[in-house]
């Protein structure tokens, strides 16, 4: 090859080098606000006199996710993940929002109203309130109207994807019916559509610019609580004629209008967010941070490295963290140990009656008999201890964890102040126990294993009977539970009775074990929806379509066994009347308490348990919201926080203190 | 010789290298005085240590390798005693240069040729990098390299492989040494080109007056540049004088069966003289003469006291108790007094198949096309050739490294498929898609012997699998033992010991295997041989016992030889016609003694004078004749393949073939 | 050779075609499940994730997605992420990530050369001296343990002993990088060196390196005029490759130090079933992948004269 | 002896030629002059005979493996280390399969007891980290074994067929120019992990790599003369690879082999740490190394005993594979 030619080689190399490295050109850096900058206020400040009762609060929170949880959609219409809703919660204010007693209070919403026992509801929308842009802005007023669109928008199945659609089209008027209409249309012609159509087919209307009324389908007194889930927030027409259909479901932190407490001013993806106040927020009055930042870690371990370099304000611990620190007494953090409260979640053994074999088809007759047996389930609801499983999420208080009821504690009340599964577990006649496993009965569970090997041994069921129980195959937390339970197993109810076979699936628990039925139980937890004992009894039906638990995994409608049906039926018909009481919400209460227990008692599914997991942290938990449904808990207004991380003894206070207050 | 200067001399030499924990003593005390000015040429077989030994001069040992005993006077300085790279680098270059053996390795393919020529320019010469420059040109075009300035900033893989090697020559003249070693520069090289560059060494040794030590294998080449000659076995020089005394007079039996081996000596359907066996393991102790063993005429003292030097003259003195007084007597053999001119060689009288009426064609091939590649990167190795080869004959293709008779020979085996024309054996097509039947026929029939003995035998199998390996294929025989006899039948028949059937390639030597390689085909039953350069790979002592070999198996079997070679000396000597190619083209083709008394071609005379004669007298004076291809204007008048004789063939236009006849009356 | 250039970014193009294709129709093997949040999984019927996916287009037949796709493509419509961040161009949501990758790796990389090089040139001219012997032990290592091991020391030693961040930071992307780009460049420097010091090695038993010698030149101007030069041919044809694999990012080293790079980024959107951005990475990657052998064989020419890029390959005579 | 004879060579000069007198000769022999000076019987086959070498290939190779002491000692380590998996597993205290969880005995540091602690839910160490050594060993045994086989058939029709050279060309662009990751995760998500799939899989993205190198060397060897007078000879494809090629071939498999096992212990803790590796239920030391991930930091034993057996494995393996390479090259024999 000629000189030339070589040249020419080199040029064409150093022209492709340089347009690649043209087209990565750096980042322009994240716009920071000058708030952020510097380090975050946990360093410990030296010249500050030593800790005394009045220690100062911070100005700055910094907490962190791990990068699996790095959001995916800044739309909070078009989120269905905690860990959108967890940030976007503190962008956009709902009709109403919780105080730190889960108790209702006005947001958006000044006030609320029916006058037909929950039929209509009336919501008088705050005036004043700023649609802002990502640096504070003012943009647009936020009027009624906005809440329209709002709707609009996610009942649109071309506008939002058939996403959050299945709270509204259950409760409101004519909002199926619209969803299904959009879901006919061509792509171009449901993005194009307006109000116009919406409005003659749902029951919503704005009756001014500060009155918004919303048609449920029955009577619903709970209707409001669903007003704090994102389903039923604003979106304003402004900002979706400005950035086009695709554009709004796609917003951007920078592009999208806030009305919040927080606008978000720096986004990094899986590495950073920033949350500042937001200078135009109508209630000057609440507390707010001046930022929150949000770290992206790899797992929860850096976490906690990272707390002790004074980079966070709080950690969850881990179980080797947490032993750790609590196994040592001159840990410097020992002190610091404090529990969180329970997530929202109730964990229950869900018992599949209409298993089949391995092979997804054959019926796997043994189990289906043996479960069948009210003996056989009332063995394992008196028999089993669930202390070592308790253990895996707190083994320091592993009957904090400890759940006896179906619906979540803390979700709703009695008007006399008492608290609904506090009224369940009186009638089952729990009383928890911070020793032991409180329903744990030996006796009765001898009696009822006897019972039950004997009336099923008669059936020609074999004993032991094989229980498979499914674990994703990826992972190892998985596979040590369900090792611990396999051993809770063994040790309560002896290898003759019942034997839990580990199994394991591959990706889809619904498409590997579910719809083959290939399980024996499985352990699931529950959040609520909304505030009313309906969300959670409602899905253990008989014959019902909207009954997720009995549609997808117990599967009773398929069952056989005469006596279970029956049992389910009765279960049904409770849970049926309870709902009917609209007007007096003591009865409806009762009612419903009366149908879990039944449910319980009948052992048709057996409570398992609840995560309260341990921290440190430089936050008052008990002062955070705390409410057990829709999306409000993340907000960050009207924390109490400390310079010092909290100790176990002040946590201690602050809990007895929530209690009495709470139950004033 | 009048007494010279002696500007380097060597007393006891011994050279030991460490080889897988044993040690191996390459040079076994060797003595040499080299005079100022001289040129002397060190010739002995591969093993011989004629390489290890001058390698000594420059410190340039491989690792395992040390001088461990004797000493190198150079300047007043004992240079065997030097240790470090530093203080040989006084030596280097400077003072002793080097040309190596294989010039496609020995340049730097990154740089461009003018630097490296002009960094040994600048390493030894006080210049101005300009004026190194001009001297580097000045060197590129003492070296005929034409366009000098143009080549100057070409790199190696555009130069050809004589090209190279004069590079590499310039590159170490250009250090402006005292003494110029030249181990074997032309081996690798064609006859031509060998032939111009041992000019070039003659030409320079007398402009810039260097001392000149040129090892070879070859005496042939000897002949054409060396003053004096020392010869070298088992890392001894046993014989050194004169070049004249060297090849009229030798006294050490393996001189004399050097030079008797040498095909250019042989008389044709007689024998050449051979050196049987193989050189001594140098890891053994040797007592006695070391060529012993080898040589027939061996007193009984040979084996037990190793024989001082005898001087025959002041300047001729043999390693041999041949000259003490109490040994018998013995002749000189009849080549040597052929050479020395004491007797006329006659070629002997030539077969002319090609004159007999009921000669039998074997093969044809017609219009034969090879072409390697697709589209652009085609490249026609062979071009339209069509010969015929007779039953009986030995029909010889001889050209130069690249020129296609390689692919010929394998296109008639079938290993090379051929791109157009057809190829007849027993006259029925076998080029192309050809029936299981007349495959069987055909591989039975041709059968193929090849080059590189070191190559051409697996030396993962045993020798018993390499031989039978066709018959194997074939199912020829009936049981074991039948294939067995078999094996033993075609080793013995090679002259190869039996036993040999169990053991492994690697245990053999050259031509040994090559023996094994013959034995594979012979095994065959074959009616056909294509044997490719079967002997340019070994040495001269192994050639003529495989060149004996393959004509007693002519005779014997009534085999039928294509003959291929590079060297038209050997082929004067086996071959009954001779085909010369160039280029993928015959250009002549006739009956082998015709060629050489009236060859018509240009590229022939070319190849005829390039024959190097182990001869001095000869080879002082004869005229070189440079091949042109550019001599030939092909662009009106195209050229055609013409009988122009009975029996003789040329390739060329109407006008040339007119100035050929022309010659051919006169 | 514009001839050449052109017929061997249009076989590139083939290769990437079929690369993309296949990884296409792959992802559609894959369960659907993938598309949901843990979170949605727990709540949404089947029919509700039926409609999901009916939403996103994905309960189509994969080639009439695959034709789309293509037509996208070809349109310069690289569509946009689904779950990474939803609705966000693919373009603008690889932008974001790979110029951080492409730093980090831009640094070990010059770091790696810098250090990895003058290493194998030592080791290679002081061929069985103490600095060899370190450098072999340290290339061995390197080479042999698993990277997980290495890493966890260097994240150790790092973290614990030197206090420097386990976390890279926007805020300070000097300290927060230097753990990052040390496990990046540790692995690459003992790659460079070990092959620095084999080539050297080989080229300096070669005849011209004699030739030289006998010339008379010190083993310094052997080195550096001629087996430096040659040695590092073949090394250059690597180069590229490794430039262009750095915007690419290192997986393990970008999840170990929460890098927000473009290493994480597939496996993501592979486990979130985001179809758009692993079609465009796999594209990209594929690319860079034929890119870089094309542009070795164009470096190799430019050191290497005897190399001639005509038809197929850049193969040496 | 050689001086002596010099010296009476000195001591002697007459007219013609120098001689050594005749009695030396008698005396240094014990023949008389006579016989001395007579013809020798002569033996062609001495002749044949003498050229005799009694090097042998695969002696040579492993004389000089054998030099290399460090990796000698590397691989003494490793055999070592893998019998004492079995026996450890015998020895220890608790067995595999019987393992229990227990919450009070979580992260107990190595003591008489357990002897390399426990884990994060109180099961002894010891045992999970032999049953994993085994398991990594055998996984990776299997991979490079399939690996070879696998690449040596399609390398060899790969160099040796030219029709077929364009198809694997493009295969191996297609393998070579996208991260394996992608289908590694593919995979994993789509069929599972298990031992097996992760065998097949990783033969299936690796073999290429050896196929290229038996490519490159079937290359080299195909039109070398031995096999051209096999094709001459009428012998079929399939001889001449497995006779004639597949021999050359055996010292590169094997360092691929031995180069194969580092590489894929390596990958498979890679692969652990992301998720994409065995399934939960057969540990293998990656599985380990991935979960002390979030302890190591309180519990280093947890990462230590993993990671030092994977070490000395993979450079047992490593060492030795480069050790047989050089041992191997021909060049070295010296």
């Amino acid at each position: 090859m000629t000189t030339q030619k070589r040249l020419a080689a080199l040029l064409l190399i150093a022209a492709l080098l340089v347009s690649v490295a043209a087209c990565t050109k750096a980042p322009t850096p994240p716009d920071s606000t000058p708030g952020t900058e510097g380090t975050p206020g946990t360093t410990p400040d030296t010249s500050q006199p030593p800790v005394t009762q009045t220690a100062k609060e911070l100005t700055d929170w910094v907490t962190y996710l791990t990068t699996v949880n790095e959001m995916e959609t800044f739309n909070i219409l078009y989120s269905q993940n905690n860990k959108e809703l967890q940030v976007l919660t503190n962008c956009i204010d709902p009709l109403i929002t919780h105080d730190n007693y889960g108790n209702m209070v006005p947001a958006a919403a000044e006030s609320w109203s029916t006058d037909d026992n929950g039929k209509t509801w009336v919501f008088q929308i705050r005036p004043g309130i700023k649609w802002v842009d990502y640096q504070g802005n003012p943009m647009a007023d936020l009027v009624a109207s906005d809440w329209l669109y709002g709707l609009e928008w996610v009942l649109n199945f071309h506008k939002n994807e058939a996403k959050n659609t299945s709270m509204p089209t259950e409760m409101i008027e004519g909002a199926a019916a619209y969803y299904n209409y959009t879901k006919d249309l061509s792509e171009d012609e449901g993005k194009a559509l307006g109000l116009d159509v919406f409005l003659s087919m749902v029951g919503i209307e704005a009756r001014d610019e500060h009155t918004l009324v919303y048609t449920c389908l029955a009577p619903m007194p709970y209707f409001p609580t669903l007003a704090t889930y994102n389903c039923l927030y604003p979106a304003a027409p402004e900002l979706i004629e400005q950035l086009g259909i695709d554009g709004f479901r796609a917003c951007t932190y920078d592009n999208m209008w806030y009305t919040g407490p927080y606008t978000i001013t720096t986004f990094v993806a899986e590495n950073e967010k920033v949350l500042t106040k937001n200078p135009s927020y109508w209630d000057e009055s609440c507390k707010r941070f001046d930022t929150v930042t949000y770290k992206m870690v790899e797992s929860a371990d850096v976490a906690f490295q990272m707390y002790q370099a004074g980079q966070l304000d709080h950690v969850d611990l881990t179980e080797s963290n947490l032993t750790t620190i609590y196994n040592n007494e001159r840990n410097e953090l020992h002190d610091n140990l404090v529990e969180a409260r329970p997530t929202k979640y109730s964990y229950q053994i869900h018992l599949c009656y209409d298993k089949n074999q391995e092979d997804g088809v054959t019926a796997d007759d043994n189990w289906n008999k043996a479960v069948a047996n009210e003996a056989f389930r009332l063995a394992w609801y008196y028999g089993l201890d669930a202390t070592n499983y308790l253990s895996r999420t707190n083994f320091i208080n592993p009957q904090k964890c400890a759940n006896y009821t179906y619906t979540m504690s803390n979700l709703v009340s009695f008007s006399d102040g008492t608290e609904y599964t506090a009224r369940v577990r009186e009638l089952l006649g729990i009383v928890p126990d911070d020793e032991s496993f409180a329903r744990l009965d030996a006796e009765k569970a001898q009696a009822y294993k006897a019972q039950a090997m004997e009336e099923l041994a008669a059936q020609g069921v074999t004993f032991p009977v094989r229980a498979d129980y499914y674990i994703s195959g990826s992972s190892q937390t998985a596979l040590d539970t369900a090792n611990v339970l396999k051993q809770v197993f063994t040790d309560c109810l002896g290898d003759d009775f019942c034997v839990l076979n580990i199994c394991t699936y591959i990706s889809s628990i619904a498409n590997e074990v579910r719809n083959p039925r290939k399980a024996s139980f499985y352990i699931n937890g529950w959040g609520a929806d909304y505030g009313d004992p309906q969300n959670y009894l409602g899905q253990e039906t008989y014959g019902e379509d909207n009954a997720y638990y009995s549609e997808a995994y117990s599967k009773i409608n398929d069952a056989t066994d005469p006596q279970l049906i029956a049992t389910y039926q009765h279960y049904t018909e409770m849970v049926n009347a309870a709902a009917a009481i609209v007007d007096d919400m003591d009865a409806r209460y009762e009612a419903y308490a009366q149908a879990e227990v039944y449910m319980i008692e009948h052992a048709l599914v057996i409570p398992w348990y609840k995560n309260v997991t341990w921290q440190v942290t430089h936050a008052n938990d008990y002062s955070k919201i705390y409410a057990l449904y829709g999306c409000q808990t993340n907000r960050f207004v009207n924390w109490v926080t400390s310079e010092d991380a909290y100790t176990t003894a002040e946590y201690d206070a602050f809990a007895a203190a929530y209690e009495t207050e709470a139950s004033r | 010789m009048e007494k010279e200067k002696i500007i380097l001399s060597a007393k006891d030499v011994e050279i030991q290298f460490s080889l897988r924990g044993d040690r191996l003593t390459a040079i076994r005390g060797c003595s040499l005085d080299l005079y100022e000015g001289e040129t002397l040429a060190i010739v002995g077989e591969s093993g011989s240590g004629k390489s290890v030994f001058t390698k000594s001069f420059l410190g340039m040992l491989d690792q395992n390798g040390s001088v461990t005993g004797g000493s190198i006077l150079f300047e007043g300085e004992d240079i065997a005693r030097l240790k470090s790279e530093k203080d040989w680098r006084r030596i280097r270059g400077g003072k002793i240069a080097m040309v190596m053996q294989d010039p496609m390795t020995s340049l730097n393919p990154l740089k461009r040729i003018g630097q490296q020529v002009e960094e040994s320019i600048l390493l030894h010469q006080q210049l101005t990098p300009a004026e190194a420059r001009k001297e580097a040109l000045h060197m590129l075009e003492l070296v005929g390299i034409p366009d000098a300035e143009r080549r100057y900033s070409q790199y190696p893989h555009e130069f050809s492989g004589g090209m190279r090697q004069r590079v590499v020559i310039a590159i170490a003249v250009a250090c402006r040494p005292r003494i110029l070693i030249c181990d074997e520069p032309t081996t690798a090289l064609d006859v031509t080109i060998q032939a111009q560059i041992l000019a070039l060494i003659r030409d320079l040794q007398k402009k810039f007056g260097m001392t000149i030590i040129y090892i070879t294998h070859d005496l042939g080449v000897v002949a054409n540049v060396a003053e004096r000659v020392a010869v070298m076995y088992a890392g001894q020089i046993i014989e050194i004088g004169t070049a004249e005394e060297i090849f009229y007079d030798p006294r050490h039996p393996y001189s004399w069966a050097l030079l008797g081996a040498l095909p250019q000596l042989g008389i044709k359907g007689e024998k050449l003289p051979t050196i049987e066996g193989t050189p001594p393991n140098l890891f053994n102790r040797i007592t006695g003469d070391a060529f012993a063993p080898r040589n027939r005429q061996a007193l009984q003292i040979d084996y037990q006291v190793e024989p001082p030097y005898f001087e025959v003259t002041s300047t001729h003195k043999a390693k041999t108790w041949l000259l003490d007084p109490r040994a018998p007597r013995v002749e000189q053999p009849d080549s040597i007094k052929r050479l020395s001119g004491r007797m006329t060689v006659d070629y002997g009288s030539a077969r002319h198949p090609h004159e007999d009426p009921d000669r039998e064609t074997l093969i044809q091939v017609r219009d034969m096309q090879v072409t390697f590649g697709t589209g652009r990167r085609k490249f026609v190795a062979v071009d339209h050739v069509s010969f015929e080869i007779y039953r009986g004959e030995t029909f010889a293709l001889v050209g130069e490294s690249g020129s296609g008779k390689t692919t010929i020979g394998r296109a008639i085996t079938r290993i090379n498929p051929i791109s157009a024309g057809e190829i007849l054996y027993k006259g029925r097509r076998i080029s192309g898609r050809i029936s299981k039947e007349l495959d069987r026929e055909v591989i039975k029939g041709c059968q193929m012997i090849f080059q590189d003995p070191l190559a051409s035998l697996n030396e993962r199998a045993k020798v018993d699998y390499i031989v039978s390996e066709g018959i194997r294929n074939l199912h020829m025989y009936r049981d074991e033992a039948e294939r067995q006899e078999m094996v033993r039948n075609a080793l013995c028949e090679v002259g190869l010991l039996p036993e040999f059937a169990s053991r492994f390639p690697h245990e053999f030597s050259g031509g040994q295997r090559q023996r094994i390689g013959i034995a594979r085909a012979l095994i065959m039953k074959p009616e056909f041989i294509v044997a490719d350069e079967p002997i340019s790979a070994l040495d001269v002592s192994i050639r003529a016992q495989v060149l004996n070999l393959l004509n007693e198996l002519k005779t014997t079997y009534g085999l039928t030889y294509l003959f291929i070679a590079h060297d038209l000396s050997v082929v004067r000597f086996i071959a009954d016609r001779i085909a010369v190619i160039y280029k993928g083209r015959i250009v002549e083709l006739s009956e082998a003694e015709e060629l050489f008394r009236h060859p018509l071609h240009p590229y022939t005379k070319a190849l005829l004078s390039a024959i190097p004669e182990p001869d001095p007298a000869v080879e002082r004076n004869k005229d070189l004749v440079v091949y042109d291809p550019s001599v030939h204007d092909y662009t009106e008048d195209k050229p055609v393949w013409c009988e122009i004789l009975p029996g003789h063939f040329v390739f060329g236009n109407s006008a040339e073939l007119e100035s050929y006849r022309a010659a051919l009356r006169a | 050779m514009l001839k050449y250039t052109i017929k061997r970014l249009l076989q590139s193009l083939l290769t990437v075609f079929v690369v993309v294709t296949i990884v296409f129709l792959l992802l559609r093997l894959m369960p659907t499940d993938y598309y949901f949040t843990e979170d949605e999984l727990i709540k949404l019927t089947d029919e509700q994730k039926d409609d999901i996916l009916q939403a996103a287009g994905l309960k189509d037949s994969a080639f009439v997605q695959l034709g789309r796709f293509y037509a996208a493509v070809f349109r310069g419509d690289l569509g946009t992420s689904r779950r990474i961040m939803n609705g966000k161009p693919v373009t603008e949501v690889i932008g974001d990530r790979f110029g951080i990758s492409m730093r980090m790796g831009c640094m070990a990389l010059i770091i790696s050369l810098l250090v990895g090089i003058p290493m194998g040139i030592l080791q290679a001219r002081h061929k069985d001296g103490v600095f060899d012997h370190f450098g072999t032990a340290y290339t061995i290592f390197i080479n042999a343990v698993p990277r997980l091991v290495s890493y966890s020391l260097v994240y150790i030693l790092g973290v614990r002993l030197l206090r420097l961040p386990a976390m890279y930071s926007t805020r300070q992307p000097g300290v927060s990088s230097i753990l990052p780009i040390l496990c990046l460049a540790m692995g690459s420097i003992a790659g460079y060196a070990l092959w620095m010091r084999r080539y050297m090695v080989d080229e300096m038993t070669k005849d011209y390196i004699k030739l030289a010698r006998i010339k008379g030149l010190t083993p310094r101007g052997i080195m550096f005029r001629h087996v430096l030069r040659n040695a590092f041919v073949p090394m250059a044809q690597n180069l590229p490759t490794t430039f262009l694999l750095t915007i690419g990012g290192s997986l393990l080293v970008e999840r170990f130090f929460s890098v927000p790079g473009m290493g994480p980024l597939l496996t993501n959107s592979i486990n979130r079933y985001d179809t758009n951005v692993v079609q465009i990475l796999v594209m990209l990657y594929a690319s860079m992948g034929v890119m870089g052998m094309f542009l070795g064989d164009l470096l190799m020419s430019a050191f290497d004269p005897r190399i001639r890029l005509t038809g197929k390959g850049g193969e040496s005579r | 002896m050689t001086d002596s004879i010099r010296s009476m060579f000195d001591e002697m000069p007459e007219q013609g030629g120098r001689i050594y007198s005749t009695e030396a000769l008698e005396q240094m022999t014990g023949e008389p002059e006579e016989k001395l000076f007579s013809f020798a019987e002569y033996h062609p086959e001495e002749a044949e005979r003498t050229g005799y070498s009694d090097y042998s290939y695969w002696k040579s190779v492993w004389r000089i493996f054998l030099k290399k002491k460090f990796a000698v000692a590397m691989v003494i380590l490793f055999l070592a280390v893998f019998v004492f998996s079995f026996v450890a597993l015998a020895i220890g205290k608790y067995q595999y399969d019987s393992l229990v969880p227990d919450n009070r005995q979580m992260f107990i540091s190595p003591n008489g007891e357990y002897w390399f602690g426990t884990d994060n839910i109180g099961r002894d160490y010891w045992c999970q980290v032999w049953y994993a050594t085994q398991t990594s060993i055998k996984l990776a045994a299997i991979v490079a074994l399939g690996e070879c086989v696998v690449g040596v058939v399609l390398g060899c029709l790969w160099g040796y067929v030219r029709k077929l050279d364009r198809f694997f060309t493009e295969i191996y662009n297609i393998l070579y120019s996208v991260p394996t990751i992608i289908y590694m995760t593919l995979i994993a998500l789509m069929i599972g992990r298990s031992f097996w799939i992760m065998c097949i899989t990783l033969i299936l993205f690796h073999w290429i790599y050896m196929a290229k190198n038996v490519r490159n060397l079937v290359f080299m060897y195909r039109d070398r003369e031995y096999n051209l007078a096999s094709r001459c000879l009428g012998t079929r494809l399939g001889t001449i690879l497995s006779r004639n090629i597949l021999p050359y071939l055996i010292s590169v498999i094997i360092l691929r082999l031995a180069l194969s096992i580092p590489s894929t212990i390596g990958y498979e803790t890679t692969l652990s740490y992301l998720g994409l590796g065995l399934d939960v239920n057969t540990p293998s030391l990656g599985i380990l190394l991935r979960n002390s991930r979030a302890y190591f930091l309180d519990y280093p034993y947890l990462l230590i005993f993993p990671a030092a057996i994977v070490s000395i494995v993979t450079v047992a393996f490593y060492l030795a594979g480069n050790a047989f390479s050089d041992a191997a090259d021909p060049r070295n024999h010296v």
